[in-house]
């Protein structure tokens, strides 16, 4: 089996990627009972034998001894990275897969991208050379971060380069959040674009998740609990939003929704880690979901959102998974995918699903989905023996989907508004290597990419017809 | 003579495991409603073409398994180990840490050169565990990218080592909603690598797999095991051994020769396809009579009215008066309501299998114009019945009944490459456009064959 | 020890005709009676039904099992004469003779000590029906292409076929073949086993192990006993026919006497008119090769000749000895190239049926040849067969490709060679 | 559609291929039977036919009490029992003539009926009569008793004798320390124990009367063989030669048969691919220097005049072959039969020893002469549709579908031996 590491950059990153650690030691609890250090695990983990000196006490085989998480966590401030480093999950990591600074990128990307990117450089290619040796066989990177901020967007980037350079065969798979309209940070525009266009060049995968998108989850389910009309069936820690809890009293504001990213990225990476009948490899998503190599941003979903303490769900109820997981409402970013283009559509299902409860689906929502013409039938799928923790099933959908273009649109607009005013721009400028040009060929690539978008979207409401084949003489 | 079964891929692997455990429990079925004697006979030579003895006797499966990650492949062994009527060979895996990403190109260009002589290896081991070596059963998915890609290259390799011996490889038909993306792409170099190095490729589609398991089987919530099952119990139908000839008691000593021959021959029709006659829960058997005339006139329904199974058929169907060769690839738009066939292979299992009277098979306007029935139509028979069903038959058809998916699969892939869609993850590994190229000249050349008939 | 055997001849010379003519008819198959050859001799209509069908087993390309039921007389009747017609036999009277087999018993008796008398047909005959006790295995194809009696009789299609359907019966002529490497490779594979597990069990030292017939004939006591009948019966015909060896002088004499009663045989014969497509088909194949080849070779030779002679004009005489030189061993390569095929010389191949004998590597060296020869020269002949396959194939490659340059609006796609 | 003359040629070839193909896999089967029966399990008395497969399956099954039986059931079962009884005529005939002599020196290690021996001990005194027929002098072999009276008395050695066996060569001999076990078919139960070939192969041994027969008639082939003349024989060649002549006399014919003719032209066939072959070797060739170049074309000419006189002769053949209308290759004969192997036209008539030490190389060798054989078919069969497909593809005018697909058909048989097949596609797409 393969490995995966993953490289939390920034505050946001660190705070997601410690959500993230704490559900996957969750979830492997719940499912390795025996305790022996299984191949699932290894994906994620390594085993190590704490009394030998060094970190030449990797074991592969047997008992598990001190699991080690495969990750590099990054960050400009010590803040974040602290807290975990006190937290319940001191433990899984250790001084050598840390780089902090104390100064910050004062939300800026040319400030992380240019100034730490340069001066980390080698240390952060030390730490992810070592991560890599801990793995027989590395499939790939997930580098979690934001696009608003200074350390996550403008070093996450960099680091996306420094790993297509060093790991060319490794996938690179980034985990974006996207800033909201109303966002803090006055320079976010310019941060995120400059940031899109490294995205646009060295990514395999890109998920935009955006703020106002979890928040909205959030509060519909919160309105759904405390409506009282489902309070008392639902499982307890069976919200999507739910962390660990053991560790902690009291969640944070920001809790609920990193838990949401951290859900995503177990589920995605579920059917490499366990058993079932349609398995689904990491590199099996960027080979069936980016048609070409530039629109690889896949808007997910996931559903349920809860689960009903009746595990034996009806028919209605599993197909009901299916629908939401195509409604507006459960996007991950502020997208609808069923009045835009689908390029290609993953579902990825976990738990108490047979092949024909998928096709069944598949063949109800069809009608209901346009599908660009040369791909009429774009499904990939894939079914996993093992459920989520507290759930019985659960659902990923993975679209590449021309509903992405407003985000960016959005975002052209906004960063169009500063640029016009070059409001800001002296603090990029002043870093060394940062010109105007860096702007202005960012904003091209967005704009090509969002023409891009634009084509296939021509396409939508034109019918479907069959080009003229090879003519075959007798 | 033995054959050597070669299972590739999660698919492959899944559906090997099903396939050996359904020969083995047939044939080790005491409800063979035939004399003891017979009933060892049967065993014996069921054995020799599958499965070798070990020391302490637990008949182990002649077949090499082969995935480029180990997930299935453990699972697969497990589960053979814990039936304890047979097993694998201890040393008759290869697997690997990464699979091929649902990437032909991957599991042909890169997969395959690199693990050649470790799987060759593994296979010439087991080949020379035979006394007889009849050929090779190749089971593979053509959607995927392991089963689809590093099984062209295996049959390639086994083409060129052992070119005498005869290669049939078991292919699954994808779902036509999509199962994988890119399936068609991988399909299309799937099918035209195998039909320059195959020699026969039996097809079973997935959707009507999954119609047999909803409408005949009865089966609610249907699991791959589930259509694993009813795949092998059609192969197990195939590939159980009947006599060699018309009155004969001795057993065929190469069905995988002899099928052959009978249907394949010709370089440009390789296609082949199961129907099954009765296919029905256990349940429902147990209140079920059968006569060999209602089973044959409706398999023969189904043959001329391209039926998959037996609910559903087209009675209005009908053999044309005048069968005129036609030349000028017919219009594919225009419904093909008859399934003209090039050759079929009638398999009967049961009782009083001499009394069936097979004259319907036997219509020269079942065929096409340029072979008599006398060299298209052949039957196999045997009295002991086959997994509880007290009479069963069997057809392998040679026959248009894959026309229309094949064309549609190319129509899919054509319209996506045209788009240039997916292309660049094929290149990265020295898959060309010139080779999807070829490969839809091939398959369209296929297509304009079949409709030609 | 000649001279003493002449002298017991002479004193048996009363009775020597009647020992050579009995020693003959044991030796042939069926035995014929010795009475028949006597009545032969005054061309009586009741000898001639046995001497057809004496002629019958000779001439038919199967050999006589008597397990086959002989054919009507009709049938062996043409069949005598067709076969004798082919191989030369100079007489027309027997072609005259009517084909119920009523009579012609001297032009009959006639025909068979023509056969006799051209070549070692006994021996022939013998080797045919040989009792197989071995595991034989021909190590030349001589034998196996004879061996497929004739075909069976078709049912021609009339009329014309699909191309399509030729394509169908080449496929399945290719599947045969390959069914047949299989099953040879499993008789191998048995072959294997069975002499090595009767290693030593043979009296014979230079065979040391059972064959396939001798270990049967202890497995099945019954069939063992039939076999050695077989064995016995047939050692009778070989004693007999040594016998005749000795004898056969006195039969010629004989034969003298009846040729003499004959009557002159004045008119050629006038029968079987037609000649079908096939033979002369045949010959039009070769010669077509041939002039092929001649073609090619001129195209080849004429300008290199031309360049050479531009090129040595000048050479003095030192050159001209080389140049003999040359010239004579290159005949002599050639003449030995033209021996290979006119008389069977030259190249030694082994020939003919030998029985297998598993010996342990390095133990060999007894009297017998060694696989390992046999595959020297077959993988050569088989390289040499593929040349030719292939060159074939290209000549028709070029000519097609011909084809098709010729027609615009068409691309052809040859299949994708790996 | 190809026109009748060439369906009908093409057709009669192909068929006589197949037909010859399926003969020889006949032959095999025959042969593999018998191996793979020997192979298994040895049954102290088995039915006359035994079989691996199911014999009459009417009465054995308690299971199915239902089941009447078919017709053929009833057919095999009525062939069964014929055989049966057969095989007991042929016992009792056999155990009549051997009494007179086994009655000398054997009392009760009769052979007649099952009954008589079913419970009857070993008798170590039944070598009495096998050593008896071995102290015979030679002449006694033909004496019809004896396959009756010898046979088949060594079996098997009993198990304790083994270590006698230490050398296969001694055991030959049946010395004083080996009992020879008489079992008759009909008193299987002297040897109650089944065995398999593999366990005990080794103690096999066959029957002296069949030993004695077998080395004579080896003596006789080898005597056949040698060509040993005499006066007589010089004066029996000088005879049939005179009797040839007589024979011959008033025959204007040339003097050339059709078997003749079909000879000469299978040798001309072969010159002609011989030549061919050194052409090619020829042509390939990289002179180094002027002598070799000179050698070169040496040969080639040499070559070419050898064509021509093959040429030459070919011609004097047809015109024989038309001139006295013979009829090479009649209906109903190979005319395929290309091969010629070249070897020894000295005729040794008894079969040779061929040496192989290992099973891998007895297949190679096997599976060699079948690729021979096939190749020497192929490249006839290719001549032969060469010769009637080209001129169809190259004349036929209308060069329509039809014609396209004959070109398509014909590349794929002559030119990738019927196993791939091009494909034409029309240069304009189509609407």
């Amino acid at each position: 089996m393969t490995q995966s590491v993953i490289v939390q950059v920034g505050q946001c990153g660190n705070q997601i990627g410690c959500c993230f650690w704490d559900l996957a030691l969750r979830e492997h609890a719940a499912v390795n009972q025996k305790g022996i250090y299984d191949e699932a695990l290894s994906s994620f983990f390594r085993n190590v034998d704490t009394r030998v000196v060094g970190d030449g006490g990797s074991i592969s085989k047997g008992k598990i001894c001190s699991l080690k998480a495969r990750a590099v966590l990054i960050d400009m401030e010590e803040g974040v990275v602290n807290e975990i480093l006190q937290g319940p999950l001191r433990d899984v990591f250790d001084s050598k897969q840390l780089i902090t600074d104390i100064s910050g990128s004062g939300n800026n990307w040319a400030v992380g991208h240019k100034v730490f990117g340069s001066r980390y450089q080698e240390q952060i290619l030390e730490k992810l050379r070592k991560s890599a040796e801990h793995c027989d066989s590395l499939q790939c990177f997930f580098i979690i971060h934001s696009m608003g901020g200074g350390t996550g967007s403008g070093l996450g980037t960099y680091l996306l380069k420094v790993l297509e350079d060093e790991f060319p065969e490794v996938y690179r798979f980034v985990t974006s959040i996207y800033p909201s309209g109303e966002d803090d940070v006055i320079t976010s525009p310019y941060n995120s674009i400059l940031a899109m266009k490294e995205l646009n060049e060295h990514a395999d995968c890109v998920l935009p998740i955006d703020n106002q998108s979890l928040f909205d989850i959030i509060s519909k389910i919160d309105l759904m609990v405390n409506s009282g009309k489902l309070g008392t069936t639902i499982k307890p820690k069976s919200l999507v939003t739910s962390s660990a809890g053991t560790f902690k009293k009291r969640q944070k504001p920001f809790d609920a929704m990193n838990n949401i990213v951290a859900n995503l990225l177990l589920n995605l990476t579920s059917s490499a880690r366990f058993e079932g009948s349609l398995n689904m490899d990491l590199n099996e998503i960027s080979m069936n979901l980016v048609p070409f190599p530039q629109l690889h941003y896949l808007v997910s979903s996931l559903t349920p959102l809860y689960t009903l303490a009746d595990v034996n769900i009806p028919p209605r109820r599993l197909d009901q998974m299916f629908s939401d997981a195509f409604s507006k409402d459960h996007q991950l970013i502020r997208a609808d995918p069923k009045h835009s283009l689908y390029l290609a559509c993953a579902l990825m299902v976990r738990g108490n699903v047979q092949i024909s409860d998928l096709r069944r689906n598949i063949e109800r929502l069809k009608p209901s989905l346009q599908f660009v013409s040369w791909n009429q039938e774009g499904w990939k799928t894939s079914l996993c023996s093992v459920p989520p923790v507290g759930h019985s099933h659960s659902l990923l959908a993975l679209a590449n989907n021309t509903c992405v273009k407003p985000t960016f649109m959005e975002l052209r607009e906004r960063f169009m508004r500063l640029y016009k005013k070059k409001a800001h721009l002296h603090h990029y400028l002043q870093i060394e290597g940062m010109e105007e040009s860096c702007f202005t060929e960012a904003e091209s690539s967005l704009s090509a990419l969002i023409q891009e978008y634009n084509q296939l979207d021509a396409t939508k409401s034109m019918p479907v017809e069959d080009l003229p084949r090879l003519s075959i003489a007798v | 003579m033995s054959i050597v079964t070669v299972q590739l891929g999660q698919c492959g692997n899944q559906i090997g495991f099903e396939v050996f455990d359904a020969l083995f429990r047939d044939s080790h079925c005491p409800q063979g409603l035939c004399s003891k004697r017979e009933n060892e006979a049967y065993q014996a030579s069921c054995k020799e073409r599958f499965f070798s003895e070990e020391e302490n006797g637990v008949p182990i499966a002649r077949a090499v398994l082969v995935d480029m990650e180990p997930k299935v492949i453990n699972q697969t062994l497990s589960k053979a180990a814990q039936s304890g009527r047979w097993k694998y060979g201890q040393h008759s895996c290869f697997c690997q840490k990464q699979g091929s990403g649902n990437n032909w190109a991957y599991g042909y260009s890169v997969h395959g050169p690199r693990h050649e002589e470790s799987i060759m290896n593994l296979i010439q081991k087991e080949v020379e565990k035979c006394d007889s070596l009849s050929g090779f059963f190749i089971i593979m998915s053509m959607a995927g990218g392991t089963g689809s890609g590093l099984g062209a290259f295996v049959t390639q390799n086994l083409q060129d080592q052992y070119s005498h011996s005869l290669k049939m490889n078991q292919i699954i038909w994808p779902y036509g909603t999509g199962e994988i993306i890119v399936q068609n792409y991988n399909s299309i170099l799937t099918l035209s690598h195998l039909y320059r190095s195959s020699d026969a490729l039996l097809v079973h589609e997935n959707d009507a797999v999954h119609k047999i398991c909803a409408k005949l089987m009865n089966i609610k919530q249907i699991s791959f095991s589930d259509i694993n099952q009813v795949l092998a119990h059609q192969l197990g139908s195939v590939f159980q051994p009947t006599y060699s000839a018309e009155g004969s008691f001795h057993y065929r000593r190469n069905p995988l020769g002899d099928l052959m021959e009978n249907l394949v021959p010709h370089p440009e029709f390789k296609m082949l396809g199961v129907r099954n006659i009765p296919q029905m829960s256990e349940n429902s058997l147990a209140y079920s009579t059968f006569t060999w005339a209602g089973l044959l006139k409706h398999l023969r329904q189904m043959l001329i009215s391209n039926a998959k199974m037996e609910e559903g058929i087209d009675w209005q169907v009908r053999p044309p008066v005048s069968r005129l060769p036609t030349l000028g690839k017919m219009s594919l738009n225009k419904e093909l309501h008859f399934n003209t066939s090039i050759a079929n292979l009638l398999i009967l299992r049961g009782k009083d299998v001499h009394s069936a009277d097979l004259g319907g098979f036997k219509d020269p306007a079942l065929y096409t114009s340029w072979l008599e029935p006398v060299n298209a139509f052949n039957v196999w028979k045997t009295q002991r019945s086959f997994n509880k069903y007290e009479k069963s038959a069997a057809l392998v058809t040679n026959s248009q009944f894959l026309v229309k998916p094949l064309d549609k699969i190319v129509g899919k892939a054509w319209n996506m490459f045209a788009s240039k869609a997916y292309v660049h993850q094929y290149t990265k590994f020295g898959i060309e456009e010139e080779d999807f190229l070829d490969s839809f000249t091939l398959l369209e050349q296929v297509v304009a064959s079949y409709c030609n008939l | 020890m000649g001279r003493r055997r002449r002298r017991v001849d002479r004193a048996d010379a009363a009775g020597a005709l009647p020992a050579a003519i009995a020693a003959l008819s044991r030796t042939l198959p069926g035995g014929p009676s010795p009475e028949t050859f006597r009545r032969a001799k005054f061309d009586r209509p009741e000898a001639a039904p046995a001497l057809w069908r004496l002629l019958f087993c000779v001439l038919s390309p199967v050999p006589a099992d008597g397990a086959a039921a002989s054919p009507a007389p009709v049938a062996q009747a043409r069949l005598v004469k067709s076969e004798l017609r082919s191989q030369g036999y100079p007489r027309g009277s027997l072609a005259r003779l009517p084909e119920d087999g009523s009579q012609g018993s001297r032009e009959l008796l006639l025909a068979l000590s023509w056969l006799l008398a051209r070549g070692p047909l006994l021996e022939q005959l013998l080797a045919q029906t040989r009792v197989r006790l071995g595991d034989e295995m021909p190590v030349c194809e001589c034998e196996a292409l004879a061996s497929p009696g004739p075909p069976a009789p078709h049912v021609e299609a009339d009329g014309c076929v699909d191309v399509r359907h030729l394509q169908w019966l080449m496929g399945k002529l290719r599947f045969r073949w390959r069914n047949l490497i299989a099953s040879q490779q499993e008789q191998c594979a048995l072959l294997g086993k069975i002499h090595s597990y009767t290693r030593g069990c043979h009296s014979d030292h230079s065979l040391g192990h059972l064959s396939v017939a001798e270990a049967e004939l202890l497995r099945d006591p019954e069939g063992g006993r039939q076999l050695l009948q077989r064995l016995e019966s047939e050692n009778a015909r070989l004693e007999a026919a040594l016998e005749w060896r000795r004898r056969e002088l006195v039969f010629w004499q004989w034969m003298d006497t009846v040729l003499g009663a004959c009557p002159p045989d004045a008119s050629q014969p006038t029968f079987l008119p037609r000649i079908p497509a096939r033979g002369a088909s045949e010959l039009e194949l070769v010669a077509q090769e041939l002039q092929a080849l001649q073609e090619e070779l001129r195209k080849a030779a004429e300008p290199r000749r031309a360049a050479w002679e531009a090129r040595v004009g000048g050479w003095g005489p030192e050159w001209k000895a080389a140049q003999r030189a040359s010239e004579e061993a290159v005949r002599q390569e050639l003449a030995a190239l033209q021996r290979s095929w006119e008389h069977g010389g030259g190249l030694a191949q082994p020939h003919g049926p030998h029985r297998l004998v598993r010996s342990e590597a390095g133990m060999l060296g007894g009297p017998g040849l060694p696989a390992a020869k046999v595959i020297t020269v077959l993988r050569s002949r088989k390289a040499c067969l593929e040349v030719a396959l292939r060159q074939l194939q290209g000549q028709c490659r070029q000519e097609l490709a011909r084809l098709a340059g010729a027609l615009p609006g068409f691309i052809w796609i040859p299949p994708p060679g790996r | 559609m190809l026109p009748a003359g060439c369906s009908r040629r093409l057709l009669a070839e192909l068929r006589d291929a197949l037909d010859a193909c399926a003969e020889r896999q006949r032959q095999l089967e025959r042969s593999l039977r018998v191996s793979r029966r020997l192979l298994r399990v040895w049954e102290p008395a088995e039915p006359p036919a035994p079989e691996p497969t199911p014999g009459p399956k009417t009465n054995e099954e308690a299971g199915s009490p239902a089941r009447t039986p078919s017709p053929q059931d009833l057919k095999e079962l009525e062939l069964l029992t014929q055989a049966l009884e057969k095989a007991v005529q042929v016992r009792k005939g056999l155990s009549k003539t051997g009494e007179r002599d086994r009655a000398s020196s054997l009392k009760s290690g009769s052979v007649a009926s099952p009954a008589t021996t079913a419970s009857a001990p070993l008798h170590t005194s039944g070598r009495g009569g096998s050593q008896a027929s071995e102290t015979k002098p030679p002449r006694g072999i033909r004496r019809t008793t004896v396959p009756a009276k010898g046979f088949p008395e060594h079996r098997l050695l009993s198990v304790g004798d083994r270590t006698c066996m230490g050398r296969g060569a001694r055991a030959a001999k049946p010395g004083p320390g080996l009992r020879d076990q008489q079992i008759a078919p009909s008193a299987a139960s002297q040897s109650p124990e089944a065995f398999t070939l593999k366990e005990k192969g080794i103690l096999l041994q066959l029957p002296m009367a069949f030993r004695k027969a077998a080395s004579q008639n080896s003596r006789l082939w080898a005597q056949l063989s040698s060509t040993e003349t005499g006066d007589s024989m010089d004066a029996a060649i000088t005879a049939k030669t005179q009797f040839l002549h007589k024979m011959q006399s008033g025959w204007p014919g040339s003097g050339l048969s059709a078997a003749e003719v079909e000879r000469e032209v299978g040798r001309l066939r072969k010159a002609c691919s011989l030549l061919r072959l050194r052409m090619g070797e020829e042509l390939t060739a990289d002179p180094k220097d002027w002598m070799q170049e000179y050698r070169c074309l040496l040969t080639l000419e040499g070559l070419q005049a050898i064509a021509g006189q093959c040429l030459h002769r070919l011609q004097e053949l047809h015109a024989a072959v038309m001139g006295q209308q013979l009829v090479p290759w009649p209906e109903g004969r190979l005319p395929s039969a290309p091969s010629f192997c070249g070897g020894g036209t000295d005729t040794i008539w008894s079969p040779q020893l061929l040496l192989y030490s290992s099973t891998q190389e007895l297949q190679t060798l096997a599976s060699l002469r079948l690729w021979v054989a096939m190749l020497d078919q192929q490249i006839h069969l290719e001549k032969v549709l060469m010769a009637e497909l080209l001129p169809l593809v190259s004349t036929q005018k209308p060069r329509g579908p039809r014609w396209l697909a004959l070109c398509r058909a014909v590349h794929s048989l002559l030119c990738e031996g019927g196993e791939h097949f091009l494909t034409i596609l029309r240069d304009t797409p189509a609407n």
